[in-house]
């Protein structure tokens, strides 16, 4: 884990922000919004960005998939927020749901057996992320993701 | 955005082509259609990833339990054509040895 | 102008909302989000949805002309916020942006001569819509745009 | 996202096809072509808006520009192929007589 004092996702000039209802539906949408960032910044290399997006798409399905599960929250109160951005040196997304407290260790995410059908998510966002970092703020999950431009992740 | 092409061919061998992206809402789709070849009598299966924009561990775990229900009737799934970010997932996962990628779909069935 | 005392866009629930930079390449995502609206709104007409998508991007090409051009602003400081929703009855964004006021008569926006070539996107939008409000709060500007759904306008 | 198809015909005529959303970005470019045809010497121009999915009041000032430009050089401009949805736009702006649909391409020169 780096812990380098820089601005999180959601602070940073030229970010995308995005808040809409926690749905497998919405996927596309943030699709979309990561095609924004690479027509904006076309200089992104092709391996960032393929770690990048696919980071983000396992961490925002986690989401939708796991963080409202066992609540009793009607599904339209269910809503989450997306901030995403590039600079020079780094792709950094932070994304918060309103969903249950997550009890992971994260540095304990590790491949599943070779012919599992789920359990991958986090060790292969884990795995290509330069960092990833949760903390509960409030009655939030926050989920702040880096990949620094060129590195070997 | 996902649409999925399926044809089967005269020796047999199922033709699945996603194209677009492989994430949580398509990979059911895919999973569903992989069943329903295995189900119905096509035990060789090759998914052509030359159109698959994006894959995610959804879409990984739709071509394991492909690949697992074709190994159980006798046959084998096998994947082709896969683009460099496509690889990239694989790769992290080691998965690129289970599901090793052959260049095109005529071939996969080569060896 | 109807002012039926309605929440605005931004409270409503399933509500999408986008923060970003005010550019002419965010267009594409912003007719990404519409069509999100469609695809979770099956059952919306093909009259409403050309209304509504039409107006949305009137009124947000207008602030990524005109709600700057006076302006020092530095253009990573020019942005905007989106909300929209879809309820049984009506189809509601709100758009603000942090740009000049405005000092406009919507009431007076009329078409002009058939043969030019600009200045006819607030006439369409009044024209489109069941009601457009502008109001300047603080130093920003909020556009809300109203289509009932199934109505004549 | 746009594409535009440019073509011209053994009769002289112009064919440009936006493919995709006609907005404040992708007028600038139709306003263009549309330019260059005229200074090229196609007077005659056909737009044909059959895959045009989105219109707004800049793509409506760019078909006007080159409508007004293909007249001052002896031509004229003529539409085609109008979805609903684009029809609505032509509507509410009165210009659906100024700029008159017609229903297929070929037929678009033919009054
Ligand atoms: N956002 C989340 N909220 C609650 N639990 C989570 C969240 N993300 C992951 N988990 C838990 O961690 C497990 C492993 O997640 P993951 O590696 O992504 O694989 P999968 O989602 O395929 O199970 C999940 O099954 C779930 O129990
Ligand atoms: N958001 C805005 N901020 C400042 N001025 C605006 C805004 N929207 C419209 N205007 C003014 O109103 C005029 C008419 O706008 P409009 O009818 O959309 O036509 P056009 O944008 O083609 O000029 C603009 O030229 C501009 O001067």
């Amino acid at each position: 884990m780096t812990d380098d004092q820089q601005p999180a996702a959601d602070a940073l000039v030229g970010r995308l922000e995005l808040s809409a209802p926690a749905t497998p539906e919405i996927m596309d949408l943030v699709h979309g919004m990561i095609e924004h960032l690479w027509t904006t910044h076309p200089d992104i290399g092709e391996r960032d960005r393929a770690r990048f997006e696919m980071s983000v798409i396992e961490i925002l399905g986690n989401i939708v998939e796991h963080a409202y599960a066992a609540e009793e929250t009607h599904p339209s109160t269910r809503r989450f927020q997306i901030a995403l951005a590039a600079t020079e040196d780094r792709l950094v997304a932070r994304l918060a749901d309103n969903g249950l407290p997550v009890g992971l260790d994260l540095s304990g995410a590790v491949m599943p057996d070779e012919l599992a059908e789920s359990g991958r998510g986090l060790a292969l966002a884990t795995a290509a992320l330069d960092d990833l970092g949760y903390h509960r703020v409030g009655d939030r999950n926050l989920w702040d993701l880096l990949c620094l431009r060129g590195s070997s992740a | 955005m996902i649409e999925f092409a399926v044809e089967t061919r005269d020796d047999g061998i199922g033709v699945v082509t996603p194209q677009g992206r492989l994430n949580m809402v398509s990979a059911r789709r895919l999973k569903e259609i992989l069943s329903e070849l295995v189900a119905g009598g096509t035990h060789r299966i090759v998914v052509d990833l030359g159109e698959t924009t994006f894959l995610d561990s959804s879409g990984l775990g739709a071509l394991i339990g492909g690949l697992k229900s074709a190994r159980q009737s006798g046959g084998d799934l096998r994947i082709a054509r896969v683009s460099p970010a496509v690889m990239t997932v694989f790769e992290l996962t080691n998965l690129d040895r289970v599901l090793r990628a052959r260049d095109s779909v005529d071939s996969a069935f080569d060896d």
